[in-house]
C-alpha cells in the first residue's frame, strides 16, 4: 500500500503561530467566559473572531494575492486545536474552513468573494447540514432556478452570524454552488448540544444567488471542503482531548480523597495513562490530516494526494472523534461531583466533544468511506 | 387500630386478615390517603418488622412484600411519594435504630404517612466519595450544637422538612471518630437552600449553607462521636432496592434506541447495527442478572450481585444514549432546553436524546462513584487487600485536603 | 416483547448434581492431570466418561423409559459448567449433547439409539463441523445414495472416540439425518487450537447409514440439537470463566510484588471487579439459556418456546463468548510470566475458551440471529 | 584503521569518510563478516560515541545513524546479529558506563563482533516486574562470589558465553540496596539452563539454575551493593530502538487480517467488517504514533510517546490476532504444531493464526507488563503520585513474598 511520507511535526513557525493564539485565547476567551456567553443574546464571539483575524487566523491557507495569509491547512490545524482546547465560540469551522474552502475549490469565479473572509471582515457559512460526511450524494434541499435559490437547509454552522452563504444547490442544468448574501435567507437559530457552536435553519425563498461553479466542480469543491473540514475538526477535537486530559490530570493531582491525591489511585493512573496514548496517537493521526489535506490544497490537480487526503481525513474522523469523547467523559467523571455541575467546565468540552462526534459523519461512516479507499469492502448481505 | 392481638402468630395469613380489617374499616375509596396511611401506620402495617406502636408489628422484615402486595391486589397503592424516598429509606431505619423513644415517637409517623419531607445533608464539596472526610462544623453550646458548613447534591432540600445531617465535632481525632450525627429542622434560622445546577441544565439538587444553626441535642442521633457508624446505617439503606415486579425484556434506554433503529430505516448502518446489537445484549444480560438477583431475594438467598447492578446500568445508560446521538445524527446535534429550573422529577424517556447522554453522566457519580463500587466488589465480594489507608490514624484536622 | 419468565437459579437437585460431578473431576481429572493427557496417545479421557455416565451425565435430558436420567437441558447445564471448569476431556458436547439432541429431535426411528448413548457405553458425535452455528443452511458435504453416505467432514467434535455417527446429508429425495457407524467411516484426528477438545475430519466413502429423519423433520432435528448445543456451550462457557476468575482472584492475594499482594493494587482490582460482574451477568444469562432451552425440549411442538431457546441461545452465545475469552486472558495476563507457560494450565482456558467463541457460531453471527428474532433489521447496503 | 587523527572535527561529512576509507581497505564483497566488523570496531565506526579505543570516537550518539545508514547505503549490512540483541543493546553500554578498563578491554570487540553472544540473568519466579526483590544470593569468599539461584525468562541462555547477572548480597539492607552485578561466565560449574515451554508448545526462553556458580570478583560490574543503579544502566537500554526506517501502511498482524478479508470473502460478515475495520484505524494510528516519533527523534526531539509504543502494539496485536481467528472461523480451531522445541528465531508470519493469538499474549508481559508500563507513564509522564511504597524501608529478608 502506497503512502506519502507525511510530516507529522509541528514546524516552529506552527509553535509560534500556536502561542499567539493561545495567549489571544487565554487572555479574551477563558472558560469562565466562554461559560458566561453561552446564556448570553449571542454565542459566537465576533469580537473575538476580529482579533483572531488579527493575527491571521481568518485567512491562514489562502494565498497571499487572495487577501490572505499565504500558509496552509497545516496551520490551520494549529490553530484549530487552539480553538478546541479553549471551546472558542468564534466561527473557523463555518467560515474559514468550510465556506473558503469551498471558495477556493470552486476556482476563478469565488476569487472576489475570498478576501473579505481572509481578513475577519465578513463571516460566511457553507449551507449544508454539519452532520454531513464529505461522502455524502450532492444535496438537494435547494433548488435554483432563474439566478434564485428555494428551500431549508437545517444544521448549518455559524450560519446565526454569517454575512455571505455558500450554497450547494441543484438546478435545471445540475449541480451548482452558489453565494448568497445572508440578508436574502431568514436563518433561525435551534437549540445546539454544543452550547458553545451555534446551528441555524437557513431557509431561501428564491434568494437571489450568483454561481461560482457548476457540474462537477461544483460537487468536486463541495467535497474538498468537507474532507478538509473532516481534517481541521479532527484538529479541534484533539485541541478538546488535550483540554480534558490536561486538566483532568491536574485536579487528580490535588483533589485529595482519602487522605491522598485521587491522582495516586492506581485505577485513576492506568485510565489516564490510557488517555495519555490515545491523546498521543490522535496528535500522530490530526497532523497526518492536517499534511495530507495541505497537499492536496496545494496540487488541487494530483489525484493521488486528493485521495491521500481522502484517506487521512476520515481515518482521523474514525479515530479521533472516540479520542476526544472519552476523554472528555473522563474528565466528567473523574472530576466527580463538581465535573456534573454547569458551574465546572468540563460539560461545554462534553457537549463540543459528543457534537464533533457526529458532525461531519460519525466514526462510523468515516470507517465505511476508509473500507472504500483502502479496499476492504462490506460483506455481501445474503 | 388492629383487632387481633398483636402478641398472635404473624404468618402471612395473619398479615392478610389484618390488612383486610384494615380496608373494612377505612374504604380507601373514600378515605383521603393521609388519613389511610396514619391508620396503617397504626395498625403495624407501614413497616411489620418495625415495633409495635412505630409503625410495625415485631414481625419478619420478609412479610412485608406480603403486605405490600396484598394492599397492591386489593387497589390501594399510595401515590405521590417520590418526594419520601429520603425519609421511608434513609432516615425512618436510622431513626428506629439510633433514635431515642421520643424521637421515634415524633418524626416516625408523619414521616410515614407523607406529612413531612425529608432530606439528606451528608456530600460536602471536599467530601465526596470520601464521606468521612466532611468538615461541616458542629460545636457544643450548653444544650444546643451551632452549625457551620456547606452541604451539595441535596436532592428535596427545597421541599423539605427535616434533614438527616452529619457533622465533625471534633476535628482533632482520626476523621472516622469525630463525626456527630443530627435531626436538623430545615426551616431552622441559618438554613439558606440554592439550586444546584447540573450539566443538563437544570437543578435536580441543592446546595445548603448552614450558617450557625442551632440545633438542640435533643435532636442528636446517636452518641457524640458516633455519627460514623450512625451514618453507615443510613448509607446500607440507601441501597436501591430491587423491586417485586420482573422488569420487562427490551425496558429502558434500549428500547428508545431499538424505537428508533425500527422506525428510521434511513439512519441506519452496518456499524451502528452491530453496536445496537452489542448494546443490546448488554442490556439484556443485564436485566437477566436483575431478575436473577430478584428470585434470589424471592427465596431468601440474596446475593452480592445487588451491588453490581447500579454500576451494569450507570454504563449501559451511558454507552445507549451516546450511541443513541451517532444513530440519529443531525438530530443528535439538537438539544430541547437548557433553562435553569426545577425539574418536576426525572423522566428520561420525557426528553430529548440529548438530556439522556448529558443525565447518565450523573449515574455513575451519584449514590456510590463507579470507581467506588468497584473497590467494594473487590474487597467485600472478591476478599482481595483494601486500599493502604494513610488516613486512618492522623487528626482529621492534619489530613491533606 | 413477550417472553416467558424463565427461572435462573439453581435447584437444590442441580446443586446436588453440580456437587457430585465437581467431586469427581477433582479427584480424577485436576488440571494437572489434563495438562499431561494432552500430550498422551488419547486426550479423550474415556474411562472418566464411563465414570460420569455412571451418575447420569451422560443421559440428563433422556427420558427414563429411553434409558435416560430423566432429568432436563437446565440439569446439563450445570454438567456443562463443572466440566467447563476442568477442561475435562469427555465427549460431553459431542456425544451427551449435539448427537444425543439430534437423535431425541429426530423422532420414533431414532429411539433405539440413544440408550446407548444415555449409559455411556456408546458415544456418538454429530458430523458437522463445530463451528457450525444454529441458523446455518443444511449442510450439503456428505451425499446419500442407496442407504450409503459420501463425502467428507472437517472439524467435527469428539468424532475420535465415537462409535455411531449422527449424519446430516443430502439425498436424492432431499436432506436427511443419518446413522452410521463410527467404523464404516474414516476419522482423521486434526492439531486443534483447544487441546483438551479432539476434533477430526471425518470421511464417508459409500458407507452403510440407516436414515432416521428426512426433509424437514432432519432440518429441525439439526437445528434444535445445534440450539441446544449454544446453550450448553454457554454454560461451559460460564465455567471456563468462573475457573479463570476464581484462580486470578486466588493468585492476586498471595502473589506478592512490590512488598504487597498484587491483589491489592487498585487497577487490578477494578479489572477483576469488572470480570466479577460480567461472569454473574454470565451467570444469568446462562441460566436463562437452560431453561429456555429445557422449556422447548420438553413441548416440541411449542414454536414460541421453539423461539425462545433460539431467542436466548443467541444471546448466551453472543454475551458469554466474550466473557469467556476476556476471563482466560486476564487470567494469563494477570498470572504475569507463570501464566505464560505450560506448565500453568492456564493455556488450557485460553484456548477452551477461544475455540468455544468460534464453536457454534461466533458472537457475531450469533448478534445477526438476535438481530432477526427482535426485530432489529439489517442496515440496507446501497 | 583510521588514517584521519581522532581528535578531527567529528561532524557527518567526516564520518562518511571514515566509513569510505575502512570500507576501501576492507572489501565488503570479499572480507568475512567478523574480521570486517573487528576492523569497523577498531575504526571507532561500531558505537561512535563510545570512547576511543573501545569502538568508539567519543562523538555525538546522534552521528551513529550517519554511519549506520553510510555502510547501509554502501551495500554493507551485517547480518545474523538477532542473537546478539543482549550483548549490543544492554551489555555494551552497561560495560562501557560501569565496567574497569580490563573488562571493557576484553569484553566489548567479541561483543560486538558476534564472536561472543550474551544473555540476561534478571527475572526470576518471585522477582518479575519488581526485580529489585530477587533473591539469587551470592556470598564472598575471598577473591571469588558464590552463587546460588533460579532465574527464567532468559532468551539466548544456551547459547551465550556470557551473562549479565544481577544477584543479592545483602539480605539485611531494604531491597535496593542489597544487590550486586556480575558478568557471569556461562560455561562456569554449576550453570545449568533448561528451555522454559511457553503456552505455544515450543521454548524460545530458558530457566537457568545456578549452583555454587564461582564467580570472580574481577568479574564484578560496579561496586558491592551497586546492582540495582547498575541494571537501570542496562534497562534503560532496553527500550526498543525505533529504527530509522518508516513502517508502511497495513503492516504487521492487521496486514494478515486484512489479506485474509480480501482474498476470503465467504468469511465476511457486517460485524467482521466493523471490528477490522476499527483494529484498522486503530493499527494505522499507532504506525502514524511511531513514525511521529521517528521523525522527533530524527530532529533530535525525542518524546514521551516511546513508552507507550510497545504497550499500543501489545494490545493491537493481540486483539487483531483474536480478530484473526474468529473471522477465520473453522480453521481458526485449529493449530500448526505443539511439538516441544526451540524456534529458530519469533516469525510470527511463518506461523498459523493461533500461534499470532498465543505469541501474542507474551506481548503485554515480556519486557516490562502493560500495567507497569502504565505506572510509568503516569508517573514519569503524567507526573502523578507514585505507588504508596511499604517495602522501601524493610530489609530484604523480611518483606512478605
Amino acid at each position: 500500500m502506497s503512502e506519502k511520507r507525511l510530516d507529522l511535526l509541528y514546524t516552529e513557525v506552527e509553535q509560534e503561530l500556536r502561542a499567539s493564539v493561545r495567549s489571544l485565547l487565554e487572555d479574551k476567551s477563558p472558560p469562565e467566559a466562554v461559560l458566561a456567553r453561552v446564556e448570553g443574546d449571542q454565542v459566537t464571539d465576533t469580537a473575538l473572531w476580529k482579533e483572531l483575524a488579527g493575527i491571521g487566523v481568518a485567512g491562514l491557507p489562502v494565498a497571499e494575492e487572495l487577501g490572505g495569509a499565504g500558509a496552509g491547512l497545516r496551520e490551520s490545524a494549529v490553530v484549530a486545536e487552539e480553538l478546541g482546547r479553549c471551546v472558542a465560540p468564534v466561527p473557523f469551522l463555518g467560515s474559514a474552513v468550510l465556506a473558503t474552502t469551498a471558495l477556493l475549490e470552486a476556482g476563478a469565479e469565488a476569487e472576489g468573494d475570498i478576501a473579505a473572509l481572509a481578513s475577519g471582515e465578513a463571516v460566511a457559512a457553507l449551507a449544508v447540514p454539519l452532520a454531513t460526511p464529505p461522502g455524502a450524494a450532492f444535496p438537494e434541499a435547494v433548488r435554483a432556478e432563474d439566478g434564485a435559490l428555494s428551500g431549508t437547509v437545517t444544521g448549518v454552522v455559524d450560519a446565526v452570524t454569517a454575512d455571505v452563504l455558500v450554497v450547494p444547490a441543484v438546478g435545471p442544468d445540475g449541480p451548482g454552488l452558489y453565494v448568497v448574501e445572508a440578508a436574502a435567507a431568514r436563518v433561525s437559530p435551534v437549540v445546539s448540544l454544543d452550547l458553545t457552536r451555534p446551528l441555524a435553519e437557513v431557509a431561501f425563498t428564491a434568494s437571489a444567488a450568483r454561481r461560482v461553479a457548476s457540474g462537477e466542480a461544483a460537487g468536486r469543491a463541495l467535497r474538498r471542503a468537507l474532507t478538509a473540514g473532516a481534517a481541521l475538526l479532527s484538529a479541534e477535537q484533539l485541541g478538546v482531548a488535550e483540554w480534558a486530559l490536561e486538566t483532568t490530570v491536574a485536579y487528580a493531582k490535588t483533589r485529595h480523597q482519602f487522605g491522598r491525591p485521587i491522582g495516586s489511585f492506581q485505577a485513576v493512573k492506568h485510565r489516564l495513562a490510557d488517555l495519555w496514548v490515545a491523546v498521543s496517537q490522535a496528535r500522530a493521526v490530526v497532523r497526518g490530516a492536517a499534511s495530507a489535506a495541505a497537499a492536496a490544497r496545494q496540487d488541487p490537480g494530483d489525484a493521488e494526494a486528493a485521495r491521500e487526503a481522502e484517506l487521512n481525513a476520515a481515518l482521523a474522523q474514525a479515530f479521533v472523534s472516540g479520542v476526544a469523547v472519552k476523554a472528555a467523559e473522563e474528565a466528567v467523571q473523574l472530576h466527580g461531583g463538581i465535573g456534573f455541575t454547569w458551574e465546572h467546565p468540563a460539560h461545554l468540552y462534553l457537549k463540543r466533544a459528543k457534537s464533533d462526534a457526529i458532525a461531519l459523519g460519525t466514526a462510523d461512516r468515516h470507517r465505511l468511506a476508509l473500507a472504500r479507499l483502502v479496499d476492504l469492502p462490506a460483506a455481501e448481505v445474503g | 387500630m388492629t383487632t387481633a392481638p398483636a402478641g398472635a402468630s404473624l404468618d402471612a395469613p395473619a398479615l392478610r386478615r389484618r390488612v383486610a380489617a384494615l380496608v373494612e374499616t377505612h374504604d380507601p375509596a373514600t378515605t383521603d390517603q393521609r388519613e389511610f396511611l396514619a391508620a396503617r401506620f397504626d395498625a403495624g402495617l407501614a413497616w411489620v418488622h418495625f415495633p409495635e406502636g412505630e409503625g410495625g408489628l415485631g414481625a419478619p422484615r420478609s412479610l412485608q412484600a406480603v403486605v405490600d402486595q396484598e394492599f397492591e391486589r386489593l387497589g390501594f397503592v399510595p401515590t405521590g411519594r417520590e418526594g419520601l424516598v429520603i425519609g421511608l429509606g434513609m432516615a425512618a431505619p436510622t431513626i428506629l435504630a439510633f433514635g431515642t423513644p421520643e424521637q421515634r415517637a415524633r418524626y416516625l409517623k408523619p414521616l410515614y404517612t407523607g406529612e413531612e419531607v425529608w432530606c439528606q445533608l451528608f456530600s460536602e464539596p471536599g467530601a465526596g466519595s470520601d464521606l468521612a472526610a466532611l468538615g461541616t462544623r458542629a460545636v457544643r453550646d450548653g444544650d444546643t450544637w451551632v452549625v457551620n458548613g456547606q452541604k451539595v447534591w441535596t436532592s428535596l432540600a427545597h421541599r423539605a422538612h427535616f434533614a438527616i445531617l452529619v457533622t465533625r465535632t471534633d476535628p482533632d481525632v482520626p476523621k472516622h471518630k469525630g463525626m456527630t450525627y443530627f435531626i436538623c429542622d430545615m426551616s431552622a434560622d441559618g438554613v439558606e437552600v440554592r439550586p444546584l445546577r447540573q450539566l443538563t441544565g437544570e437543578a435536580e439538587f441543592n446546595e445548603v449553607y448552614l450558617t450557625d444553626v442551632r440545633i438542640p441535642d435533643s435532636q442528636r442521633l446517636g452518641a457524640e462521636g458516633e455519627g460514623w457508624r450512625v451514618a453507615q446505617t443510613t448509607l446500607m439503606n440507601e441501597r436501591v432496592a430491587i423491586g417485586g415486579h420482573p422488569e420487562p425484556r427490551e425496558g429502558g434506554l434500549i428500547a428508545v434506541a431499538a424505537h428508533i433503529w425500527r422506525t428510521r430505516p434511513e439512519l441506519r448502518t452496518p456499524g451502528l447495527h452491530d453496536a445496537l446489537l452489542r448494546l443490546w445484549v448488554e442490556a439484556e444480560a443485564a436485566r437477566l442478572t436483575k431478575e436473577r438477583l430478584r428470585q434470589q431475594l424471592a427465596v431468601g438467598q440474596p446475593g452480592p450481585e445487588g451491588s453490581a447492578a447500579k454500576f451494569a446500568f450507570s454504563r449501559l445508560n451511558q454507552e445507549i444514549s451516546g450511541l443513541e446521538l451517532e444513530l440519529l445524527g443531525e438530530e443528535g446535534m439538537l438539544y430541547d432546553d437548557w433553562t435553569f429550573r426545577r425539574p418536576e422529577g426525572v423522566s428520561l424517556a420525557a426528553r430529548s436524546p440529548g438530556f439522556h447522554y448529558l443525565r447518565s453522566k450523573g449515574n455513575s457519580i451519584e449514590g456510590g462513584t463507579s470507581e467506588i463500587l468497584r473497590n467494594i466488589i473487590a474487597e467485600r465480594v472478591l476478599g482481595l487487600p483494601g486500599e493502604i489507608r494513610v488516613d486512618k490514624d492522623v487528626a482529621w484536622k492534619d489530613l491533606p485536603k
